[in-house]
């Protein structure tokens, strides 16, 4: 596999870690229902997924990758920190 | 308090590991005076540029490039970061940017010679040949199982650099590969 | 007894005298029926064994196990084919331990030679820290009434001479043996219980992909399938692998990702390893089958994916793992690699249990244990929805502990990532 | 037999080999197969069942018969392919899977017994008694199984691995291979030519034809030449193309010097044996061409059968006839040509049978039509075979039969990303599926077309085609003239009749097998082949395949499109694991990392362990200790009387910087950070999302906006990755950089009741209660070089960890011990840490084993309920925080000389030993100098409301059963007096 790391170019999945699906993440007081499903439940779809990588052995940006887990084709490659999961304001 | 005055050694990274020539392959040590991470803070990258450019005479590296000279040398080092290699970085950089010194914290090497690509191409996942990876182009990446920056400093000259306490598996691995492309004749 | 009568050595002898024209097939390929009592859907291993215990333990008859493909072609299919009890936390320990019992009568008990070899499986350990979590494994199975023992260095180099014991990044200290656990014949087991069920009149149907969940007022009717609907009083999922796609089409969302593991196999050799031996260090599991192919794995690919095909970096680094362990037998050639789909949990270990949906039941979330869990999956199965209550030693495969935080299972501590596991 | 001056062999220079100890001559050029054929050898091997006796079937990798062991002692290398080894002087070969030797093999006992050894027997017997099988069958099964033998000993080869990249990687070097590459080359593409054969030329080699006018060899010498001769042009022979992965990822295996005679010099010495690549193409064209197929017959398994291409081969490149009365019997066209190049020889061709009564007559031999071959006869080599025609039955004398089935197109790489062959009904082949893998392009006879300048044709325009898919477009070159012949087939799989007819050689699979097993309702390929074993030998059914599934379908009644095939995977040459794993060898599995005072610590004595990647003095054995506990409670207690030095800068150190510095460890960290003063440390745990402790660790605020994170030395990778993660994906709002100072920085601990006389004496500073009180830091100047002191202790005693750039730390390591001697002081290693902090009751990774809360250590107080953090909502489950919990105990023997065990189960003194009484486990154990006792620290279910109660433990393993009381894990000086001192 190879993955276009919008800093690096093309390299050769080796030198990235895989962290699951990309998911907006919870507030931190949310409670365990809302941290249960970002943490535990997957809708692990065959076909197009929106995952994050780390190109931890090269500049070490997180990654927002949109990956067909079918054909493991490559749709869309953004850096994390631009794709809108940041946490959701805590309500306290 | 202490009651004497005396100089602690100072040692590299590669002591006595250096260098080593095989086949037409030389690696030999560098030992730059100082090396300093730079990552300026948000919103900073073009006044850190110009306050790079007016104490050291480069800008901030775009991404996979290398600034400057054999002297003064600014290599993007991965995301939003580069490292200034050769001089002490000006204090005045720290209004626009996280500075760090890492003079010890890397081992640096040069592999040189007209095979030295393809000593590479036996550690290295990327594409370092010259007409690929030309002058001035540096890259963070891994060299076997360690990361790595690489950094083209000559036409037949690479530069090299992984943590301080990985030189010896560095030196080990790059021997190895140079010995494999020198039996291959 | 049932449809291709009762195999003996004996009767090898009689079909070879005879030009070997009296065998007949091992299952019946039937039409399916418009309705049964259970309807299972996945014809792997854990799919035929749960019919196979419905028909023989509860009595069950009208029973469908449905497949997508043709039965044994999933993970039961394209493993290493380990049988182990040497597991640790509570849950596991007992569940396992059931299993292994299970398989020492199975073939007797199937009339299936499925070439399960007690050969004996050595966890080898590197440093303290390794040998101490051993030593607690160890004590945790023998406390469970399974056998287990630690091999100090020179004890294991007489029995694996040929280990590299001197590696410079990872000596070996020893190892954890546990004597009745081996390798068993995969694609046997799921033919030895597709024929036992079919014997109790099970009808397995093959080529009949199901495409729907039908409920009605939150209790499961029956499926819909490639060929046609089929009512059913009970629903069994046991589609490892793919239980995530299967059990949205019920609506449910589980707390699995798949992933892919691959595995490998070498040209044939005359015998050079006798036991299974798995490392602490580099994620390596290794074997010889029967006709003398290295049998080896590692870890997963790490990403997300339902191609049953893994990559380089994963494979190169199981045979770095070789080259660092046992560098007698790097010349030997890699001939096939494949992979196969994992469902993998929070915790790394299983589910068996019912869902909120009335009749629906579920077995997944199997990991990478899913093939020595076979018979006991299918009998702790085979239990939950033949009487509405878990097997006891199935008591602790929850779907809810995630997020109740009781009961978790995480025998390698990494955490809830799915794929660390 | 050698037919003098032909073939691309020279003739003049003649090599010396060996075979099962016989010596023999051959030519430079030849591989092992086509000496022997020239040797007139043609029993080489025996099958793996029924150990028939087996000749030489191919002349390519797909070779499933003449399989040999090479080498001597760790170097022998078994299953070796006769046909792909090229000869060199001295060559020592031998046969495998006979004993005790290929001519009287007494296995072969086994095909006597074939009627009672079908498909799947094994199945159905071997089952009483059930102790019998690992006692008696299995061995038995397993010595007679199995092919070459590995030598048992470590190999020592060199092998290394590679990457190379290019635009276009072009897969086969025949016709369509190298049109393929003449095109993109010419166009200037960045292009890798892979070739599994040693020599260019692919299909062109094994023929008599002319290509632009020219003798074909002569064409393909100039087109290599040209190709030879362009920078933008890598030729890579002797590679064959393993595997394809996800976007543009292929995987080869160049054999380096299997064609050379063991290396003698010092330069060759690392010359490595093989080399796997890692190729990255942007495109690609297969052209591997394709692979001749066997038609079953009874008894068509005998040494001197064998494909009608292959016999070409060896007469045409080789200038071998592999018999003097050779027969044809074949189903197409193609084959015809081997009976005229053999013609044309002067060696006698006795018939060709061909199974189609509109056969042509192709030339100066018989042509028997609507004829096939329905046995042979011969021992050790073929001396007859039937012939059944119109006429009936007839004997014909041979002494080689070359068969031809037609051609399978070689789509195997096709299908390594899921793809099916699609089944082309004129062809009587699977031809590839058309964008079967993204980038690549079919062509040749890989794609199904089968002539000449067909394939010269779809080469050009594959490599045309293949670059327009980059985005780079290529002018058409000029085609040479070539034949254009068409292919003409009648499938012909296996001839009825009786007795056992080969399907899969080397695996014994009959045709009889295949119908029994359809029998017995193993009517899926996939059944079929995992029932019979078809297909799983070492060709993985290159020559198999496809007969067996048409007889499986018309064993079944359905067509040959219906049955479908079995998926072909990677590699598609066997690849040895020393290729793939090359650079593990020794200390290259993974990097080494040693701290600068390595080498000062081994001057000290110090036996070394690996922690993580790292290598740690683990303890200093002095003169006259002989066990490690005598150094370890020597150095325990040299700590607490005087004063110990250790290095400790493997710790993960990331130094934090930004205005949002505090607002990050807040995120991170259970308790509050961003109150902690300037010039001060504070320990701190961080959780990860799921609730459990991840780490622990200390951060010194060292400015304004600048600290300091110390991470335990296992963990140091993760927390820098899930820093990255929370400001890079949960808040990237965030201003704040960090960067790991680990290597930067040299750090010792000095630690014990001299560690203030120590430092104070060395530091350019004063350093007291008020300037360095517990748990502040400072910079400070040692010897002329700024450096950092913080006053914190993982040993309860006074103590400094001191820190100065990595350069000096060797220097300053051997002058903290200087200083140190005196004092009674010295080094102390791992294990007497580890007895320090257990006296303490402080956590390692043995207790943060990835399965513990906060509140399971009892350190619930250190999540601040004055804010939120990371992972602080799952770790308020309620069975996160039930009091049943396994939590943190220490434990004490009752009766003081007892020995504890870490990895021992703790129980009710008057429960049974049995899982369901179990209530913990011990983490950590040692014995305490200082109390003059065994200590340890456990996870025992209830653990804080135990206090007092006495608890068996129990280790089967160690022989240990034992009473203890549970205990504060704080051993030593609960109050903390000493640390502030």
């Amino acid at each position: 596999m190879r993955i276009t790391c919008p800093l690096c170019g093309a390299r050769d999945h080796r030198e990235f870690t895989y962290k699951g699906a990309a998911l907006p993440v919870p507030a931190l007081d949310s409670g365990v229902a809302e941290w249960d499903a970002h943490v535990h439940l997957r809708e692990n779809p065959a076909g197009p997924h929106e995952e994050l990588w780390q190109h931890a052995m090269g500049c070490g940006a997180w990654l927002k990758v949109r990956r067909n887990t079918v054909s493991h084709e490559i749709l869309a490659v953004e850096l994390a920190q631009d794709a809108g999961l940041v946490i959701k304001e805590d309500r306290s | 308090m202490a009651e004497t005055e005396m100089q602690l050694a100072a040692k590299s990274p590669c002591a006595g590991l250096l260098p080593l020539t095989i086949g037409d392959v030389t690696l030999t040590e560098d030992t730059p005076a100082a090396m300093t991470l730079i990552a300026p803070y948000k919103g900073q990258e073009k006044p850190l540029s110009d306050a790079l450019n007016a104490a050291h005479g480069m800008g901030f590296p775009a991404p996979n490039r290398a600034t400057g000279n054999a002297e003064a040398r600014a290599i993007w080092f991965g995301r939003a970061q580069a490292l200034l290699v050769g001089p002490v970085a000006d204090p005045k950089l720290a209004a626009h940017a996280a500075l760090t010194d890492l003079s010890d914290g890397w081992a640096v090497v040069r592999l040189e010679g007209a095979h030295a690509e393809e000593v590479m191409a036996r550690l290295v996942p990327i594409d370092l040949r010259p007409q690929v990876f030309k002058r001035g182009h540096t890259a963070r990446t891994e060299l076997q199982h360690m990361m790595a920056s690489i950094t083209r400093i000559g036409p037949k000259a690479l530069q090299i650099m992984v943590f301080r306490s990985f030189a010896d598996t560095l030196v080990h691995d790059l021997k190895r590969a140079m010995e494999a492309v020198a039996a291959r004749g | 007894m049932g449809f291709s009568g009762k195999f003996s050595g004996w009767r090898v002898l009689k079909e070879g005298l005879t030009g070997n024209k009296g065998w007949t097939a091992h299952w019946r390929d039937p039409e399916p029926k418009r309705e049964y009592d259970v309807v299972i859907v996945g014809g792997g291993g854990h799919g035929l064994a749960t019919a196979y215990y419905l028909a023989k333990e509860h009595g069950l008859r009208n029973i469908a196990v449905l497949e997508k493909g043709y039965i044994g072609g999933g993970n039961v299919g394209r493993n290493t084919t380990i049988v182990r009890a040497n597991y640790y936390l509570p849950g596991n320990s007992e569940f396992y331990s059931h299993s292994l019992k299970l398989w020492e009568g199975m073939e007797q008990d199937l009339n299936y030679n499925a070439m399960m070899s007690q050969r004996g499986i050595l966890n080898v350990f590197h440093n303290d820290g390794q040998r101490d979590a051993a030593v607690r494994r160890a004590n945790s199975i023998i406390n469970q009434g399974d056998d287990a023992e630690i091999l100090y260095r020179d004890q294991l180099k007489k029995l694996v001479p040929f280990l590299n014991y001197d590696n410079n990044r990872f000596p070996i200290m020893g190892a954890l043996l546990q004597r009745r656990a081996g390798t068993a014949r995969h694609d046997a087991v799921a033919w030895g219980f597709a024929r036992g069920a079919d014997q109790y009149g099970v009808d397995l149907i093959q080529n009949c992909e199901v495409t729907g969940i039908d409920v009605e007022g939150g209790k499961v009717t029956g499926v819909q399938t490639a060929r046609g609907p089929i009512k059913a009083k009970k629903v069994a999922l046991a589609a490892a692998g793919r239980s995530g796609q299967v059990a949205a089409m019920a609506g449910l969302t589980l707390p699995i990702e798949s992933h892919v593991l691959q595995a490998f196999v070498s040209e044939g050799l005359k015998p050079v390893i006798d036991h299974v031996i798995t490392f602490a260090a580099g994620h390596l599991y290794i074997s010889q089958s029967d006709k003398g192919g290295l049998v080896f794995g590692g870890n997963l690919d790490f990403y997300s994916s339902y191609a049953a095909r893994g990559n380089l970096p994963t494979q190169e680094h199981v045979m770095e793992a070789i080259t660092a362990m046992v560098p007698a037998v790097t010349k030997a050639r890699l001939l096939r690699s494949w992979g196969g789909i994992m469902d993998m949990t929070p915790d790394g270990s299983p589910i068996i249990d019912t869902t909120p949906i009335d009749g629906l039941y579920l077995n997944a979330g199997w990991c990478y244990g899913g093939f020595k869990a076979t018979p006991a999956s299918g009998d702790c199965f085979a239990h939950l929805i033949a009487t509405g209550r878990p097997h006891e030693a199935a008591t602790r495969f929850k779907l809810d502990r995630f997020r109740s935080g009781y009961g978790l299972m995480d025998e390698e501590g990494t955490g809830a990532q799915h794929n660390l596991h | 037999m050698r037919i003098a001056g032909k073939g691309l062999v020279s003739h003049n220079r003649t090599v010396n080999f060996s075979f099962n100890g016989k010596d023999y001559m051959g030519l430079e050029g030849d591989t092992l197969a086509s000496a022997l054929l020239a040797n007139d050898v043609h029993l080489v091997g025996r099958s793996f069942k029924y150990h028939r006796p087996r000749g030489i079937l191919t002349a390519g990798s797909e070779e499933p018969n003449a399989l040999v062991s090479t080498g001597k002692g760790a170097a022998r290398d078994p299953n070796i392919r006769a046909t792909q080894q090229e000869l060199f002087e001295g060559l020592a070969a031998q046969s495998q899977n006979c004993w005790p030797s290929v001519e009287r093999d007494v296995m072969a006992v086994n095909d006597l017994a074939a009627p009672f050894l079908g498909a799947g027997f094994y199945y159905k017997t071997f089952m009483w008694p059930a102790p019998l099988w690992e006692k008696l069958y299995e061995p038995i099964i397993r010595r007679a199984a199995g092919l070459g033998a590995l030598s048992g000993a470590a190999n020592k080869d060199p092998y290394e691995k590679a990457f190379a990249f290019c635009d276009l990687l072009v897969i086969g070097s025949g016709p369509a291979g190298l049109m393929a590459a003449l095109t993109a080359g010419r166009a200037g593409a960045d292009v890798i030519l892979a070739e599994d054969d040693s020599r260019m030329g692919g299909r062109l080699l094994a023929e008599v034809e002319e290509v632009d006018g020219k003798p074909v060899h002569v064409w393909v010498a100039e087109a290599l030449a040209e190709l030879e001769a362009m920078d933008n042009v890598r030729l890579m022979p002797r590679t064959a193309v393993t595997g394809v992965y996800d976007h543009g990822t292929y995987s080869a295996l160049e054999r380096v010097s299997h064609h050379l005679p063991p290396s003698q010099s010092l330069k060759t010495a690392h010359r490595p044996r093989e080399c796997f690549w890692r190729i990255a193409a942007k495109a690609s064209v297969l052209a591997a061409g394709a692979i001749e197929r066997p038609i079953a017959f009874r008894n068509n398994d005998r040494p001197g059968i064998m494909m009608a291409g292959a016999v070409r081969a060896y007469l045409n490149r080789w200038g071998v006839a592999p018999g003097e009365r050779i027969t044809v019997f074949a189903n197409n066209d193609d084959a015809h040509r081997t009976a005229r190049d053999l013609v044309a020889e002067g060696v006698h061709v006795t018939a060709v049978i061909d199974s189609r009564h509109d056969a042509p007559d192709s030339g100066e031999f018989p042509v028997i039509k609507g004829a096939m071959i329905c046995d042979s006869a011969g021992r050790h080599r073929l001396e007859s075979v039937t012939i059944r025609s119109v006429n009936g039955e007839e004997k014909l004398q041979t002494d080689c039969l070359a068969v031809s089935g037609g051609w399978n197109p070689s789509v195997h790489l096709t299908c390594h990303m899921g793809a099916r062959p699609e089944w082309n009904r004129e062809l009587a082949a699977f031809l590839p599926k058309p964008d079967a893998v993204p980038g690549m392009v079919v062509a040749g006879a890989a794609n199904g077309v089968f002539s000449t300048y067909g394939a010269l044709q779809d080469g050009a325009q594959a490599a045309i085609t293949a670059l327009a898919g980059i985005g780079t477009s290529v002018d058409a070159v000029p085609l040479p003239e070539a034949s254009d012949a068409p292919y003409r087939i009648s499938p012909l799989w296996a001839v009825p009749g009786k007795g056992r007819a080969w399907l899969d050689f080397q695996n014994d699979v009959t045709v009889k097998d295949v119908a029994q097993a359809a029998r017995e309702n193993f009517r899926s390929v996939e059944h079929m082949k995992r029932y019979t074993t078809q297909g799983m030998a070492t060709d993985q059914g290159k020559n198999s395949n496809v007969a067996a599934l048409a007889v499986l379908a018309d064993a079944t009644g359905r067509s040959i499109a219906e049955t479908g095939v079995t998926t072909f995977r990677p590699p598609f040459v066997p690849t040895s694991i020393a290729a793939m794993g090359a650079g593990a060898e020794d200390q290259g599995f993974m990097p080494q990392r040693y701290l600068t005072s390595h080498k000062a610590s081994l001057q000290r004595g110090a036996a070394n362990i690996e922690v993580g990647l790292w290598y740690r003095a683990s303890y200093f054995a002095k003169d006259g200790e002989s066990t490690w506990r005598q150094s370890c409670d020597r150095e325990v207690t040299m700590v607490r009387n005087a004063v110990g030095v250790c290095d400790v800068s493997t710790l993960g150190k990331i130094d934090i910087q930004g205005p949002d510095a505090a607002k990050l460890l807040d995120l991170v960290y259970t308790n509050l950070f961003s109150t902690l003063k300037l010039g001060r440390v504070r320990y701190g745990l961080m959780l990860r999302e799921d609730g459990f402790v991840m780490d622990d660790g200390t951060t010194a605020r060292l400015g304004e906006n600048h600290y300091v994170m110390t991470t335990t030395t296992a963990a140091a990778g993760q927390v820098m990755a899930h820093l990255e993660y929370l400001t890079q994906v949960v808040r990237p709002d965030f201003d704040v950089r960090f960067t790991s100072v680990t290597d930067q920085w040299a750090q010792f601990s000095v630690a014990g009741p001299k560690a203030r006389d120590l430092i104070d004496a060395l530091v350019d500073e004063d350093v007291n209660s008020e300037t360095f009180p517990f748990m502040a830091c400072g910079a400070i100047t040692v010897s002329g070089v700024a450096g950092r002191l913080f006053r914190i202790s993982f040993s309860g005693e006074h103590a400094y960890e001191i820190a100065v750039p990595a350069r000096y730390g060797e220097a300053l390591y051997r002058l903290l011990l200087e200083r140190a001697d005196p004092l009674g002081g010295g080094p102390y290693g791992m294990e007497a840490l580890n007895v320090l902090r257990i006296e303490k009751g402080f956590i390692t990774h043995s207790e943060i084993n990835g399965t513990v809360t906060a509140f399971d250590l009892g350190m619930q107080g250190l999540v601040s309920k004055k804010k939120s953090c990371w992972g602080k909502a799952l770790s308020e489950r309620d069975g996160l925080m039930d009091d049943d919990r396994m939590r943190l105990v220490g434990l004490k023997p009752v009766g003081a000389m007892q020995a504890l065990s870490a990895g021992a189960h703790l129980f009710d003194p008057d429960a049974t030993v049995e899982r369901v009484n179990d209530l913990g486990y011990v983490t950590s154990v040692g014995f305490s100098p200082t109390l003059g006792h065994m200590i340890g620290l456990a996870m025992l279910s209830g653990g804080p409301d135990r206090m007092g109660d006495t608890i068996r433990l129990v280790d089967h393993t160690r022989g240990i059963d034992t009473l203890c009381e549970v205990v504060n894990p704080v051993f030593f000086d609960p109050e903390g007096g000493r640390v502030r001192g």
